[in-house]
């Protein structure tokens, strides 16, 4: 080795080849709110950004194929010593900022570590023609999982339902009435929400904020007393006999239902007495 | 434009899950550029689609907010027997919109949308209103007055719960589900064994399972 | 009977919310009395309705689980307009975890993993179930007898395929024997010329690497 390669030095990696299409639509990372669309140009990485760029990877075997691709070597052709000390680099960074890190990376770190030293070993002649090369079951690993990796961005330019494909349901006013109503499960109803939840987690930045259902139930039935027509008198909307937790949970539903312009207030002089009625 | 209006036209009612008015098929050309179509080049391909139904088991049918086609009454007996033949199951759309409706209400449906990440379809609105599992419980004061949803006695009953809040918080929704991913996976795979066997008699899908053989065989054994 | 078979037929694919097989089509005569019509007779009626729409903004797809008639690829600038709402977009690691499910089932988790060489989560294996795009198709008789999953027809649909054979080829392997064997610790100069002489070498054998010699070719001779 006589050119210590750490990834903030490089500058000869050739141009980043073109990112795939349906890659640039997906941001790449989310740095303090701005969208990154595209990998970094080198491979020097900010340490600020470091953990947000190993997360924009699938695991060890995507930053390592990222730091081939990046410097155009030929997957079959990667030089093994070179490689391992910028995966090295990057791992050593993050564990030494004490980041969180999957535990595949260190076991992809000790692999490299264990095919360099092979490496480094002198062999007989004779033995090198019988034993691999250590270096094939990485190759094999990688490549492996470089087609399905394209497949996936492929499968992903498919058309599809709900984006290119619409499909034609027409209307039909003439079902028999006495058509049995699907059944459904509670238990169908709790995996959508789930489901739904997980999704919203996984595609949007902001969080659904926790609120307890008892607030959101009494915010309906709150919105059934109140007419648009009339007002209702404040006090009207709380039952003592439910207890102080009751009251607590119609006042919260009552001030949500104001928050998200459902009903108005109406008080006609200090101290008077407060009036409801639905938004107009 | 090489495509002609009367086929975008039609194409948007059918694929449309609401009728649509003149102005909504007018506003579909205003991105192109250019004079979008007047209102009786609309009506004309309108007139001519009616004329191509004419021999044929759907009609154009102009309601109150706009056209729509529909199937013709004289197909009905032989369509009815699609939801005969097997036991009527409501969309994935459908529960996970009654699902929001039950942890969100009151809400709107361009906040269900904006959950769901996809649009939610008049069909699904209409069939939880007719099921009477959710009802309109208001209008939010804001430009268009959204109708805020909400659900309803039937849909505490027909779930057998005595009031929402019954119902699991979202945080022991996520416990659960470590817990249950295996109790979850086994009835699965059941039905869906069932099904395919049933289904594999279908020769049109034959070719499903050679491509599976096919693709496999082209793994090297390295 | 008055109405056309094929009159029927139309209005049952358009009606219905998902795509109809031939046996279900069938199925709709059945309790009409006398000897429901033979398959060809609704391949004729079907072939017919394609043959309708040839110029039309709407197409018949036979999908996986059957026919459906859809919105032209031509027409889609125009129809999408419906639309506002993003469409769902899924994540990388759905993406490649329904790939190899797709290429490589029956699959075990931990084979997805070792393809992956990272842990699958199992957001990811739910999601994928719950959008019915995979299923539990048995279990492997290994210790634990961990489930193998497998694509549904669903998933076909959704992508608009009729059999997984229409899924995009997957690259091929090439040749570990190409691995030149000392090129460890070299001088990255050096590295780049024997990678020009093995890239075209590889090009008689597979012409894929056309974009990284484009790209090699910018590189000063050093």
């Amino acid at each position: 080795m006589n050119k210590e390669v750490t990834p903030s030095i490089e500058t000869d990696s050739p141009a980043e080849p073109n990112p795939r299409p349906v890659q640039a639509e997906m941001p790449f990372a989310i740095v303090q709110g701005q969208p990154i669309t595209t990998p970094p140009k080198d491979l020097y990485i900010p340490p600020e950004a470091l953990e947000v760029f190993l997360e924009a990877f699938e695991g060890p075997l995507d930053l390592l194929l990222y730091l081939i691709k990046k410097q155009n070597l030929d997957i079959l052709d990667i030089p093994i010593a070179r490689i391992t000390n910028q995966y090295m680099t990057y791992i050593e960074m993050m564990t030494e900022m004490k980041f969180e890190l999957a535990a595949e990376y260190l076991v992809m770190a000790a692999m490299l570590a264990e095919i360099k030293s092979r490496m480094l070993l002198p062999r007989p002649q004779e033995m090198e023609e019988e034993e691999e090369d250590p270096r094939a079951e990485l190759v094999r690993r990688l490549q492996e999982y470089e087609r399905y990796k394209k497949a996936a961005e492929e499968i992903d330019e498919l058309p599809r339902l709900e984006r290119e494909i619409r499909t034609v349901v027409v209307d039909f006013p003439w079902k028999n009435q006495d058509r049995p109503e699907p059944e459904v499960s509670l238990d169908a109803i709790l995996k959508a929400f789930r489901d739904v939840m997980t999704r919203v987690e996984l595609y949007t930045s902001h969080q659904i904020e926790r609120e307890p259902l008892s607030v959101r139930e009494r915010m309906s039935i709150v919105l059934e007393l109140i007419k648009s027509d009339e007002f209702i008198e404040f006090s009207r909307l709380f039952k003592p006999e439910e207890g102080r937790a009751g009251v607590v949970v119609s006042l919260l539903a009552i001030l949500e239902l104001m928050k998200e312009t459902l009903i108005e207030m109406v008080q006609n002089e200090p101290g008077g007495a407060i009036y409801l009625r639905a938004a107009a | 434009m090489s495509e002609p209006i009367k086929n975008i036209i039609e194409a948007a009612i059918m694929v449309a899950d609401e009728p649509l008015s003149i102005d909504r098929l007018i506003a579909l050309f205003k991105e192109d550029g250019g004079e979008p179509p007047e209102r009786q080049v609309i009506r004309d391909a309108l007139a001519s689609l009616e004329e191509d139904y004419a021999e044929r088991g759907i009609e154009l049918k102009q309601v109150a907010s706009g056209y729509r086609i529909q199937a013709r009454q004289s197909v009905a007996k032989w369509v009815n027997r699609l939801w005969t033949e097997r036991p009527p199951r409501y969309t994935r759309a459908l529960l996970e919109t009654l699902a929001i409706v039950a942890y969100r209400q009151p809400i709107t449906r361009g906040e269900i949308e904006s959950i769901r990440g996809v649009s939610v379809s008049s069909n699904v609105i209409r069939t939880l209103m007719e099921r009477e599992w959710i009802k309109v419980a208001g209008h939010r004061d804001v430009p268009g007055r959204p109708a805020v949803y909400a659900t309803t006695r039937k849909f505490l009953d027909y779930f057998n719960l005595k009031s929402l809040s019954e119902l699991p918080t979202l945080a022991e929704l996520r416990n659960l589900d470590d817990i249950a991913t295996d109790l979850f996976d086994e009835p699965f795979q059941v039905i869906e064994g069932k099904k395919e066997e049933a289904d594999q008699e279908d020769e049109e899908q034959s070719g499903k399972e050679t491509g599976a053989e096919g693709n496999s065989e082209g793994q090297p054994s390295a």
